[in-house]
C-alpha cells in the first residue's frame, strides 16, 4: 500500500510540474538513519524520484509554509508568492487550515496533496539502547536490525506515535487532491494526559516538574510547530522580558506554559513538538489538555473548519462559567 | 449670547439630553430637584432584557455629566419661573440649602459617618436607614452630602454640630440659605419625569398594611447588591428568604377605578426581569406573575420572556387579582384568582410584589400649568405623533416619562431627539468655545526619572488608619522618587497649585498621587499636570482610601503596609510611563443617510437645519418608505399630509443631496472620514458625484412587511393584510361598507419559533383599523384574534375604545392558531359573497368557535430587510438574530453603533410606530451632530499601538476588536491600528501572542513592572 | 497544616469599569475585608494577558484574583466574554499542571457589588491561607 | 611517563565514596539508553554506564553550564548601588568527570582553547577557568559506537586520549586506567590504594576490544578540503538549498560538545539584579541581533551558514582545528534529519 501511495504521489507531483502548476513541492525523502524520513523540497521534475512515502513521514510539513509566504525580515517590495505543492496528512492539513485562518498562507498559492493518513511511527518508541542499524517495512510489519545484525520484527501499530493512535482526523479536512489509503484505522479514545489528569494535584505537579526539568530550552518544540510562526517569540523578547533566560526550572516552566497556552484553540495535536524534543519530554501530556478543553468547554477543534472563527476571538452566550469563583 | 439650554430633571432623560447638547457645543444647565442626578434608573438593580447592572452603565454617564465643561449641574433646586420665548428664555431657579459649602466640601463623607441622626433612606425607599447628613448614594453626582434640616439635632434643638467638628475642610454651613439663580437660555427641555403610583391607595392589596407586600421599586432595591439587604433577598416581616413570590401586574395602570386607563409600558418586563434575577439569587424560589397581557413589545423582549418561562420556570398566570389577604400566623399572603378554566384557585405566597405604574400627579399637572405646557387626558405632556418631543409652548421640548410612560431606550431616544430639536432652534447663536491655553510640554528626552509622590490624608479619612507620614517617608526611598509630601486634601485648590509648583521647581517628570479613586479624581490631577507643562499621562493614581483606610479600619499597620506596597508598585510603573498624545482627526462635515423613508428624511432635515450637508440615498424611485402605506395614526392624525410636506421640504432643501434609485456600493473609512461609492439604479439622477466624502453615516433603511404564507394569504382575495385593509379603508371605502363580518388575526409571522420577536405595532394598527371600520359602519362585526394585546402606553386608551365600540377580542394560544377554510373560494367558483370560515379556540369560553368572515385581515409581521446583511458587512456593524441592526447598547446607546460615527434609526433598528421613528431619527441626528460639529475629534490617549517588526498579521486582534479599529495591511501583512476608533480596552494587546500590539498607558512592561514589586 | 501567621500576598487584576468600581463601593460602604490584596487596575478584564497571571505566580505572589464585569456588562462590549474563554482554559491548564485551583481565581463583580467584592476577596484570602505560601513556580531574584 | 593501573569494577564504589569527600563526581546516569551527566549523590548506587553509548546532551554543560550568574547588584534606600560576586555556587571546588566518551573529552580540549586559550592569552573566561583547573576528566574509551558516529573522520578514535586526564577502558570485570596528563598522574597517585597493576593480558584485552570498536565506525566523511572550500564559498548558491529543511531550533548547537556561543543578560527588578551568562545558538533569530535592530543573520540561510562556517572555517582559522568531533548528536537528534555528514560532503564537493 505504501509503495502504491508513493507511486501515486510521484505521478501527481509530476503532473503538477508538467502542467506548470507549482514552483516547489514539499514532501519527504529517505532519511539518513533507519526509521526516518526527511522533509524534501523539489523544484524540478528530475528530483521527483527522491520522494518517498513510508511509516516515518512524520514531520508536519506545514511548518515550512509561513516562512515562505511571510519571509523575514519583511520585504519592502511586493514579492511574487511561489506556488507550492505540499503533501499533507490529516494533521498537516489541519495546520494548513489554521495557518490560512491566521493569514499566514495564501490559499490560492498552495496545492494540497492530501493523504488519508494511517498514522506515523515514532523512532523513540524503540528503546534508545537498541542501536538500529537497518530497517525494512513490509505489509504492515517493520523489521529492524540491531548492531549485532539481530532482526526484530514489530507490528506497525506498535511504533505509532501517541498522537497518531488517538488521531480523529486522518483525512485532511482541506485538500486539492486526496489519496486514499484503504481502511480507516479506528481512533483510540482520547487519552493524552488523561491518566495524568487522574493523579493528585501534587503528583501532577511533581511529574510536571520532572518532565520540565529535562528541558534545555533549545526551542525545538517551538520551531517544529507550524503554529509558532511569530516573528519574535515572547520567549525571546527583551522589552518587556517575559521570561528569564536561565535554565532555572521556573523560567523553563514559564516558557513551556506560555508556549503551550499560545496553542489554545490552535493545536492540531500533530505531535511535532513531542517528536522534536531532544530530551524526550512528553509535552503532549500538557498540550493535549488544551485541545481537550477547547472541545469540551467550547466545542471547538482547531483546523477542522475553515469558516469557523478563532477560538479566542469569539464567544458564545452559552460559554461555561465554571471558572468563575462565586463568593 | 452663545447657545444655552436649560434641562429640567436630572434622570437619564435629562442627563442624556445634557450630554448630547454639551457635545454639540451648547452650554447646559441641568436642574435637578433632588440632591443627586440619576433619577429612577439609579435605583434599579438590573435592566431588561440583557440584565445589565443599571448602576454600572449609568454611573459613567453621571461622572461624564459632572466632568463636562459645558454642563453645569444645579442639584437640589427647583425651577420657579420661566419667562420669555425663543431664544430668550429667562429662568428663575431656587437652589435649596444643603448646609454645606460646595466649594469647600471634598465629598470625603466624614460628616456622614459622624452624624448621630439616622433617618429613613429615600434611595432605598425607606427600607434602610441613612444619616441626616448623607451622600444620597455612593455614586451620587454631585458627590456632596446634604443635610436633612428637619431631623438635624442642631437645627431642631440648637446643639450637636458634630459634623462641623470633624469637617477638616470647614465646609459645614448651618446658616446656609436658599439661593436664587437666574439663567438665560435659548430653549428648555423638560425631563421632569413621572411618579410611581402610590400602591397604598389600592388598599385591597394590603400595601403598607401587610409587611410582605412591596412595590416593584422597593423590590429592585432589595435585589440590588447596594440595597438595604445587600442583595440578599429577604422579606421584611421576618428576614427570611422567600420561597414563593407573586408579582401582581397593572397596579395603578389600566385601571379605570384609579382613573389611570393607560398602560405603564415597563412593568411587565420589569416583573419578568425580577423573576429571573430572583431565581438567580435564590435557585429554589418560585416566581409567579399575575398579568392581563404580557407586553413584551420591545427588541428581544419576547425572547427574554421565553427564557424566563423555559429556563427560569417563571409561572405566568393570566388573571386580574382583586385582593391580597394575609395569613396572620405566618404573615404569608393569600391570593385568590380565577383560572382560565374558570375555577377559583387560592395560593399562598411569602412575598407579593406590586408592579406599580408610572403616573402624573397633581403636582406634575400644576407644574405643567405653571410653565404653559399642555397636558393630555392622562396628565402627561401633550405631543403629536409627528413632533413627539415638542411641547405646546414654543421653545420647550419634552423628554422621558413626562410625556408618558416609557422604557429607558425610548427615553434616551426622546432625550437625544429633544436635544436635537432644542439645538435646531439655536442655529443662529455661536457655540460656546472652550479652548484652554496649555503651556508647552517639557521635553523629557534624555531626562532621568524624577518622580514626585503626593500622599493625601483626606482629612482623617485616610490618615486615621494609614500612617501617612510613614508612607511619605517610605516613598522617598523608592526608585526615581525625588520628592514626597502629604496633603490634608490633595484635591483641594491650593494642593493643586502646590503640585504644579513642585513640578516646575523640582522638574518632576512623573507624578504619583496616593489618595482616593481615579474613577472620580484622575481627571483633576491630570489637568494639574497639563497646566504645569507635564504630559497628563505621566501620572499614576494610588487608591489608599477605598482600598486601604476604609476597608481596613481596624488594621492600621497592615493598611499602612498595603499603602506602601501600592505606592511602590505605582512608582515602579511610573518610571516606565511615557508621554502620550491624543491623535486628532479632521472631521468631514457631511452625513450619509441611507434610506429615504420617514426616518431618513427627518434625520436629513434635522442635520440640514443645523447646517450640515446631507447625502440622502434612497434605493426606490420615490421617497416616503413604509409611511406611504400608513394613512392615519391610531390617534387619528393624517399621515398623508405630513409625509407630503416632509418630502417637499427634503426636495427643496439645498443642503440635502438626494440620490434616488441609488444603492450603496461601498463604504470605506471611519468616523469623520468615510468614503462611499454610490451605484446607479434604474435611472441616472443627473450628474451628481457618485463618490462621496462624509463624516458620519445614519442607517435608516427601514423594514418590510412580511408576506404571509399562512392563512391562505395570496390564494384567496378575501384574505388580506392590515396594510391592504388600510389602503382599502382610505381609497375604496365603498367596498368596505358592504362587509358584515371581519376577522383580524394578530401575530402573523411574529412571536413564532423562527421569528420570536413581537412586531410591536400590529396590535395598535389592528385596533386603529378596527375603529375605522366601526366608524365607517358601526354595524360591522369585527373580531380580533390575538395572543396578547400590546397597546402599550397611551395606546391602551384605544383598546378600551375598541372594546366599547363592540370589537370582539378573542384570545388564542401559541400552537392553537386559528384555522381558515375558504368556502366558495373565488378561484374555484365565481361567487364573490362566499364566506371564509375562521375556526378558533376560545380559552375563556373553553370551546371552539367558528366565525363566518367576509374578510380576514392578517396583522403580518415587520421583517428586517435582507439587504441589511450586505450593509452590515460594509459598515462592519452587527445585526441581531432577527436581522435588525444591533445598537451599541440596548439601553443607553439605542441609536449608536459600537463603531463610532455610524448611527441607526427607524425600522432598521426594530419595528416601531411613526412617532417613535421620528424620535429615533432626531436622536440619530443629535448623536451625529456631536461628531459633525467638531472640526477635529480627539482620539483616546491610551490606545493600542503595533510593533510592526513583531506582527505576523495573524488577524486575531482584528477579530477581537469590538470597534473595528484594527485592520490588516494586506501588502505587508501587518495589523494597523486606527487610533481614532480605538477605545483603549486592550483586548487586542492581551491576546497577541508575540506582544506585537500593546496598550499605551497600560503597556505590558508597565504592568509587569508593577507586578514585579508586589 | 495551616500556618496561622501566614499572610498571603494576593494580586487582584480589576477592570476599571465594574470590578474596580465594586472595590470602590466596598470602600465607600466601609465593608471590611482582609488586607492581603494588592489591586492592579486595568481598563478591562480583556486587557489581562494570561501570562500576567503566570508571571505573578513566578514572582511569588500567593494568589491571583482576576475580576471583570458580568457577562453583558462590559464597558467595551465583549472584552470580558473574549477574556472569559482564555481564563477558563488557563485555569484548567494551570490546575492540570498541578497549580492549586485556589491560587488563581476569577470572578465577575459589578460596580454595585461592593459586598460581593469583599466576599470574593475574603474567600480567596482564606483559601490561599489554607493551602499555604506558594512554592511552585516561584523564582526569587 | 604514562602510567597504567587497574581497578575492579566492584571496588569502584568504595573508591568514589572516598573521593566524594573531596570532589564532586559527575557520571552519566539514566536508563533505557537515555543518559545525562549528573552529580553522583549516592556512592552506593550501582554504576550502570559501562556500556552506555553516549549522553543525549554533551558533558560540556558541567564546565560550561546553560546559565550561570556572574554577579549580583542592588540599590539601597539611599539610592546607592553595590555589586557582589556570585557566591551561590555551593559546589565543591574540585570535580571529577567520570565516564565521558573520548569524542566529548576531545571537545573539552577544544573548549579550553576557546575559553582559556594558550598561556598568556588575553581572553580568558575566569568562570570557566576556575572550574576547569579544578576538574579531573576520566574518559571512558568507546566500546559502543553508533551508526551516526564519525569521530574517525575527524582525527578522533574510540580510544582517543585528547582532552582527558585519564582514560578508562572497560575490559570486563575490571577497568584499566591510563594516565594522559600530569594532573591525571597526580590523581592516580592519590588513589593508588584502590588500584592494582596492569598485566600484559589486560593490555591485550584492551587492544582487542578497542580495535574492534574502531572497526565498527563505518561512517566516513571527507573533511580534508572543507576549510579551504569554505574560504571561497560565503556567497555560494549552496547555502540557499542546504538550509531549507532546517527548523531553526537549537538542538544541534545545544547538544553539540563543541558549540560554545553564549549571551550575557541582566535580570533585574526595581532594586536588585543579576548578570547572567547563558547559552546562545547561532540558529536563533536573536543571535547577534544588534541593538539598532539590524540583524546580520536575519534568516535561516545565514544562520545555517554561520554554524557551518564557525565549525569548519572560522574555528580552524583561529584554533587550527575543525570544531566537530563526530559525536553524531546533531544527526541523531535533528528533528528533520538534516545530517551534518551530508552537509560536509556537499561542501567538499563545492567547486
Amino acid at each position: 500500500m505504501m509503495k502504491e501511495i508513493e507511486t501515486r504521489i510521484k505521478e501527481v507531483v509530476k503532473d503538477l510540474f508538467t502542467q506548470n502548476k507549482i514552483d516547489l513541492f514539499i514532501g519527504y525523502s529517505k532519511g539518513s538513519l533507519p526509521l526516518t524520513s526527511s522533509p524534501c523540497f523539489i523544484t524540478k521534475s528530475e528530483d521527483i524520484e527522491k520522494l518517498v512515502w513510508n511509516s516515518f513521514c512524520s514531520n508536519n510539513l506545514a511548518v515550512y509554509l509561513p516562512r515562505i509566504f511571510n519571509p523575514q525580515p519583511r520585504k519592502k517590495e511586493k514579492i511574487e508568492l511561489p506556488r507550492i505543492g505540499i503533501l499533507a496528512k490529516g494533521c498537516d492539513a489541519r495546520s494548513i487550515v489554521v495557518l490560512i485562518k491566521e493569514h499566514q498562507i495564501a490559499r490560492d498559492n498552495v496545492f494540497i496533496l492530501g493523504i488519508v493518513c494511517q498514522g506515523m511511527g515514532d523512532r523513540k518508541k524503540i528503546r534508545n539502547d537498541i542501536e538500529i542499524t537497518g530497517a525494512e517495512e513490509k505489509n504492515g510489519r517493520i523489521t529492524i536490525v540491531d548492531e549485532n545484525k539481530k532482526e526484530i520484527e514489530l507490528k506497525r501499530e506498535e511504533l505509532l506515535s501517541d498522537c497518531c493512535i488517538e488521531c480523529q482526523h486522518a483525512t485532511p479536512p482541506i485538500h486539492d487532491i486526496l489519496i486514499e489509503s484503504g481502511n480507516q484505522r479506528p481512533a483510540a479514545p482520547k487519552g493524552g494526559g488523561r491518566d495524568f489528569e487522574k493523579k493528585s494535584i501534587e503528583d501532577r505537579w511533581n511529574l510536571f516538574q520532572e518532565e520540565i526539568s529535562k528541558c534545555i530550552r533549545c526551542y525545538a518544540c517551538r520551531q517544529a510547530c507550524p503554529n509558532c510562526y511569530c516573528r519574535e517569540c515572547f520567549a525571546d523578547q527583551t522589552k518587556p522580558r517575559w521570561i528569564g533566560v536561565t535554565d532555572h526550572i521556573s523560567d523553563v516552566m514559564f516558557y513551556q506554559i506560555g508556549r503551550i497556552f499560545h496553542q489554545a484553540g490552535r493545536c492540531v495535536d500533530c505531535g511535532a513538538c513531542v517528536r522534536a524534543c531532544p530530551m524526550g519530554i512528553d509535552l503532549r501530556v500538557f498540550t493535549h489538555k488544551l485541545v481537550r478543553d477547547a472541545k469540551e468547554l467550547f466545542d471547538y477543534e482547531a483546523g477542522v473548519f475553515l469558516e469557523e472563527g478563532l477560538l479566542l476571538a469569539t464567544f458564545k452566550p452559552e460559554d461555561k462559567q465554571e471558572f468563575i469563583s462565586e463568593p | 449670547m452663545h447657545k444655552r439650554v436649560l434641562v429640567v430633571g436630572g434622570g437619564i432623560a435629562g442627563i442624556q439630553a445634557s450630554l448630547d447638547l454639551a457635545e454639540m457645543g451648547v452650554e447646559v444647565f441641568l436642574l435637578e430637584k433632588g440632591p443627586s442626578i440619576g433619577g429612577r434608573m439609579a435605583q434599579l438593580d438590573k435592566t431588561f432584557p440583557t440584565n445589565d447592572c443599571a448602576m454600572c452603565i449609568l454611573s459613567p454617564k453621571l461622572v461624564e455629566a459632572a466632568a463636562h465643561p459645558n454642563i453645569k449641574i444645579i442639584a437640589n433646586a427647583e425651577l420657579k419661573s420661566l419667562d420669555g420665548e425663543i431664544p430668550n428664555f429667562r429662568a428663575k431657579i431656587l437652589k435649596k440649602p444643603r448646609y454645606i459649602d460646595e466649594e469647600k466640601c471634598t465629598g470625603c463623607a466624614i460628616c456622614m459617618s459622624k452624624c448621630p441622626v439616622k433617618i429613613p433612606d429615600e434611595y432605598n425607599k425607606g427600607l434602610s436607614k441613612t444619616k441626616c447628613m448623607r451622600i444620597p448614594f455612593p455614586q451620587a453626582v454631585p458627590a456632596l452630602p446634604i443635610m436633612d434640616r428637619e431631623s438635624c439635632i442642631y437645627h431642631q434643638r440648637g446643639k450637636c454640630r458634630i459634623c462641623e467638628k470633624f469637617c477638616e475642610a470647614d465646609a459645614i454651613d448651618f446658616d446656609q440659605k436658599e439661593e436664587s439663580i437666574d439663567v438665560e437660555v435659548g430653549s428648555v427641555i423638560f425631563a421632569s419625569g413621572s411618579e410611581e403610583f402610590d400602591a397604598a391607595i389600592k388598599d385591597e392589596y394590603g400595601y403598607k398594611t401587610f409587611p410582605n407586600v412591596l412595590t416593584s421599586i422597593e423590590f429592585e432595591r432589595i435585589l440590588s447588591a447596594s440595597g438595604p439587604t445587600e442583595g440578599h433577598i429577604t422579606r421584611p416581616s421576618d428576614g427570611k428568604e422567600p420561597r414563593r413570590i407573586a408579582f401582581i401586574q397593572c397596579v395603578g395602570s389600566r385601571d379605570m377605578q384609579m382613573g389611570n386607563e393607560y398602560c405603564s409600558s415597563v412593568c411587565c418586563m420589569q416583573a419578568v426581569k425580577d423573576s429571573v434575577i430572583v431565581k438567580e439569587h435564590l435557585p429554589g424560589v418560585e416566581a409567579t406573575i399575575f398579568f392581563m397581557d404580557i407586553r413584551a413589545f420591545g427588541k428581544d423582549f419576547d425572547k427574554f420572556v421565553n427564557r424566563a418561562k423555559d429556563d427560569y420556570h417563571t409561572r405566568f398566570i393570566r388573571a386580574r387579582i382583586s385582593a391580597v389577604e394575609i395569613d396572620p400566623a405566618t404573615e404569608n399572603l393569600i391570593i385568590q384568582y380565577n383560572s382560565e378554566a374558570g375555577s377559583l384557585i387560592e395560593e399562598n405566597f411569602d412575598l407579593v410584589v406590586l408592579s406599580v405604574g408610572l403616573l402624573s400627579t397633581a403636582g406634575i399637572r400644576k407644574m405643567a400649568a405653571r410653565f404653559d405646557i399642555e397636558i393630555n387626558a392622562c396628565g402627561f405632556a401633550r405631543t403629536s405623533s409627528f413632533t413627539p418631543m415638542t411641547a405646546s409652548r414654543p421653545g420647550i421640548f419634552i423628554a422621558g416619562t413626562f410625556s408618558g410612560p416609557k422604557d429607558i431606550p425610548e427615553t434616551v431616544m426622546q432625550a437625544s431627539g429633544a436635544a436635537s430639536a432644542a439645538a435646531s432652534l439655536l442655529t443662529e447663536l455661536p457655540i460656546r468655545e472652550l479652548r484652554e491655553e496649555l503651556p508647552q510640554e517639557f521635553d523629557l528626552r534624555g531626562e532621568q526619572i524624577r518622580t514626585g509622590v503626593f500622599v493625601c490624608r483626606c482629612g482623617i479619612n485616610i490618615a486615621a488608619t494609614v500612617d501617612v507620614p510613614g508612607v511619605v517617608e517610605y516613598a522617598s526611598a523608592l526608585q526615581g522618587v525625588v520628592h514626597s509630601q502629604e496633603f490634608i486634601f490633595a484635591c483641594a485648590q491650593d494642593s493643586q497649585k502646590l503640585i504644579g509648583e513642585k513640578i516646575k521647581e523640582l522638574k518632576l517628570n512623573r507624578v504619583i498621587v496616593s489618595a482616593c479613586t481615579p474613577r472620580t479624581h484622575e481627571l483633576l490631577f491630570q489637568k494639574t499636570l497639563s497646566s504645569s507643562g507635564l504630559n497628563p499621562y505621566l501620572f499614576e493614581f494610588v487608591n489608599i482610601r477605598e482600598q486601604c483606610s476604609w476597608v481596613h479600619q481596624k488594621e492600621q499597620e497592615k493598611a499602612t503596609e498595603k499603602a506602601k506596597d501600592l505606592v511602590r508598585m505605582a512608582a515602579t510603573k511610573a518610571g516606565l510611563l511615557e508621554p502620550l498624545s491624543r491623535m486628532s482627526l479632521k472631521v468631514n462635515k457631511g452625513a450619509l443617510i441611507i434610506g429615504g423613508g420617514v426616518a431618513g428624511m427627518v434625520a436629513s432635515l434635522e442635520l440640514s437645519t443645523q447646517g450640515y450637508e446631507v447625502f440622502l440615498v434612497e434605493k426606490e424611485s420615490e421617497l416616503g418608505g413604509n409611511l406611504r402605506h400608513v394613512h392615519y395614526t391610531l390617534e387619528g392624525e393624517k399621515t398623508d399630509r405630513f409625509l407630503k410636506s416632509l418630502i417637499a421640504k427634503v426636495k427643496k432643501d439645498d443642503n440635502i443631496q438626494l440620490y434616488i434609485d441609488s444603492e450603496i456600493r461601498e463604504i470605506m473609512g471611519y468616523v469623520g472620514n468615510f468614503h462611499t461609492k454610490i451605484g446607479n439604479g434604474k435611472q441616472t439622477t443627473n450628474n451628481k458625484p457618485r463618490e462621496l466624502e462624509h463624516g458620519v453615516v445614519i442607517v435608516a433603511t427601514g423594514g418590510e412587511e412580511y408576506q404571509p404564507s399562512e392563512y391562505l394569504y395570496g390564494r384567496d382575495e378575501r384574505i388580506i393584510t392590515q396594510r391592504e385593509l388600510e389602503e382599502r379603508l382610505t381609497k375604496q371605502q365603498s367596498a368596505i361598507d358592504k362587509l358584515g363580518s371581519i376577522v383580524m388575526i394578530q401575530c402573523v409571522g411574529s412571536r413564532n419559533g423562527q421569528y420570536p420577536y413581537c412586531s410591536r405595532v400590529c396590535c395598535s394598527q389592528a385596533i386603529k383599523n378596527a375603529l375605522k371600520l366601526k366608524e365607517i359602519n358601526p354595524e360591522v362585526n369585527v373580531y380580533m384574534l390575538y395572543r396578547d394585546i400590546r397597546t402599550y402606553g397611551l395606546k391602551e386608551l384605544y383598546y378600551k375604545k375598541a372594546r366599547e365600540k363592540g370589537v370582539i377580542f378573542i384570545r388564542y394560544e401559541e400552537g392553537e392558531e386559528p384555522q381558515i377554510e375558504a368556502q366558495n373560494s373565488k378561484s374555484e367558483q365565481q361567487a364573490s359573497n362566499g364566506e371564509v370560515l375562521v375556526k378558533a379556540y376560545d380559552p375563556i369560553l373553553q370551546r371552539n368557535l367558528v366565525i363566518n368572515a367576509d374578510l380576514v385581515v392578517l396583522s403580518s409581521a415587520i421583517r428586517a430587510r435582507k439587504e441589511n446583511k450586505i450593509l452590515s458587512q460594509m459598515l462592519k456593524v452587527p445585526l441581531n438574530a432577527d436581522g435588525f441592526f444591533l445598537e451599541a447598547h440596548v439601553k443607553l446607546r439605542p441609536v449608536d453603533f459600537a463603531t463610532d460615527g455610524i448611527f441607526v434609526c427607524g425600522l432598521a433598528h426594530y419595528p416601531k410606530d411613526v412617532s417613535e421613528t421620528i424620535c429615533q431619527a432626531k436622536a440619530a441626528s443629535a448623536r451625529a451632530v456631536t461628531i459633525l460639529r467638531k472640526d477635529e475629534i480627539e482620539a483616546e490617549g491610551r490606545v493600542s499601538q503595533i510593533r510592526k517588526e513583531r506582527c505576523s498579521g495573524c488577524g486575531l486582534c482584528i477579530e477581537i476588536c469590538p470597534y473595528t479599529a484594527i485592520e490588516l495591511e494586506e501588502g505587508e501583512r501587518v495589523a494597523i491600528v486606527n487610533e481614532a476608533l480605538c477605545k483603549g480596552c486592550g483586548a487586542c494587546a492581551a491576546s497577541c501572542r508575540s506582544a506585537a500590539i500593546d496598550l499605551k498607558g497600560f503597556k505590558d512592561e508597565q504592568i509587569l513592572a508593577a507586578l514585579s514589586v508586589v | 497544616m495551616m500556618d496561622k501567621n501566614f499572610e498571603p500576598r494576593i494580586v487582584a487584576f480589576l477592570c476599571n469599569w465594574c470590578s474596580y468600581a465594586g472595590a470602590d463601593l466596598a470602600g465607600v460602604s466601609r465593608i471590611q475585608y482582609p488586607t492581603n490584596v494588592r489591586i492592579i487596575r486595568l481598563p478591562c478584564s480583556g486587557r489581562i494577558n494570561p501570562l500576567y497571571i503566570v508571571k505573578a505566580l513566578q514572582n511569588g505572589v500567593d494568589g491571583v484574583l482576576v475580576s471583570g464585569c458580568h457577562p453583558g456588562d462590559c464597558h467595551y462590549i465583549s472584552g470580558n466574554l473574549v477574556a472569559g474563554r482564555k481564563f477558563a482554559l488557563l485555569k484548567n491548564f494551570l490546575v492540570h499542571l498541578g497549580i492549586e485551583p485556589e491560587r488563581v481565581q476569577f470572578s465577575w463583580v459589578s460596580a454595585s457589588e461592593g459586598p460581593r467584592f469583599a466576599q470574593i476577596v475574603k474567600k480567596v484570602v482564606n483559601e490561599v491561607k489554607e493551602i499555604g505560601p506558594i512554592e511552585k513556580m516561584v523564582k526569587r531574584l | 611517563m604514562i602510567e597504567e593501573k587497574i581497578i575492579k569494577k566492584n571496588r569502584l564504589n568504595a573508591m568514589l565514596q572516598e573521593l566524594s569527600k573531596e570532589y564532586s563526581i559527575y557520571i552519566p546516569a539514566g536508563e533505557n539508553g537515555d543518559f545525562r551527566f549528573c552529580e553522583l549523590r549516592d556512592t552506593n548506587d550501582e554504576l550502570v554506564f559501562w556500556d552506555y553509548r553516549n549522553t543525549r546532551i554533551s558533558p560540556k554543560e558541567i564546565l560550561f553550564p546553560h546559565s550561570e550568574i556572574l554577579y549580583e547588584f542592588s540599590r539601597d534606600e539611599s539610592h546607592q548601588f553595590s555589586i557582589s560576586q556570585n557566591n551561590d555556587d555551593q559546589r565543591k571546588m574540585k570535580n571529577v568527570i567520570l565516564g565521558i566518551r573520548p569524542c566529548d573529552a576531545r571537545a573539552i580540549g577544544f573548549l579550553d582553547r576557546v575559553f582559556i586559550g594558550e598561556p598568556n592569552e588575553r581572553f580568558v573566561d575566569p568562570y570557566y577557568l576556575k572550574r576547569r583547573i579544578h576538574t579531573i576528566i576520566i574518559s571512558l574509551a568507546c566500546n559502543r559506537p553508533q551508526i551516526s558516529c564519525f569521530c574517525t573522520s575527524l582525527n578522533g578514535r574510540p580510544d582517543g586520549e585528547e582532552g582527558a586526564d585519564i582514560i578508562a577502558f572497560d575490559i570486563g570485570e575490571e577497568i584499566l586506567l591510563k594516565t594522559v596528563t600530569e594532573k591525571g598522574k597526580e590523581f592516580i597517585k592519590e588513589s593508588s590504594k584502590w588500584l592494582g597493576n596492569v598485566k600484559k593480558s589486560d593490555i591485550d584485552k584492551k587492544n582487542k576490544i578497542f580495535k574492534e570498536s574502531a572497526k565498527r565506525i563505518n561512517s566516513r566523511v571527507s573533511v580534508e578540503k572543507v576549510k579551504e572550500k569554505l574560504d571561497d564559498s560565503f556567497e555560494a548558491d549552496f547555502w540557499n538549498e542546504i538550509h531549507r529543511k532546517c527548523l531553526g531550533c537549537g538542538i544541534c548547537t545545544f547538544l553539540c560538545s563543541t558549540c560554545h556561543c553564549f549571551d550575557i543578560t541582566d535580570e533585574t527588578s526595581a532594586d536588585r539584579g543579576k548578570r547572567i551568562k547563558c547559552w546562545d545558538s547561532c540558529m536563533y533569530p536573536l543571535f547577534t541581533l544588534h541593538a539598532s535592530g539590524h540583524n546580520p543573520r536575519p534568516n535561516y540561510k545565514e544562520r545555517m551558514r554561520q554554524r557551518i562556517m564557525h565549525k569548519f572555517n572560522y574555528c580552524p582559522e583561529n584554533f587550527k582545528e575543525l570544531f566537530c568531533v563526530g559525536c553524531g548528536r546533531c544527526i541523531r537528534n535533528c528533528p528533520v534529519n538534516l545530517d551534518i555528514r551530508e552537509v560536509i560532503n556537499q561542501v567538499s564537493q563545492l567547486k
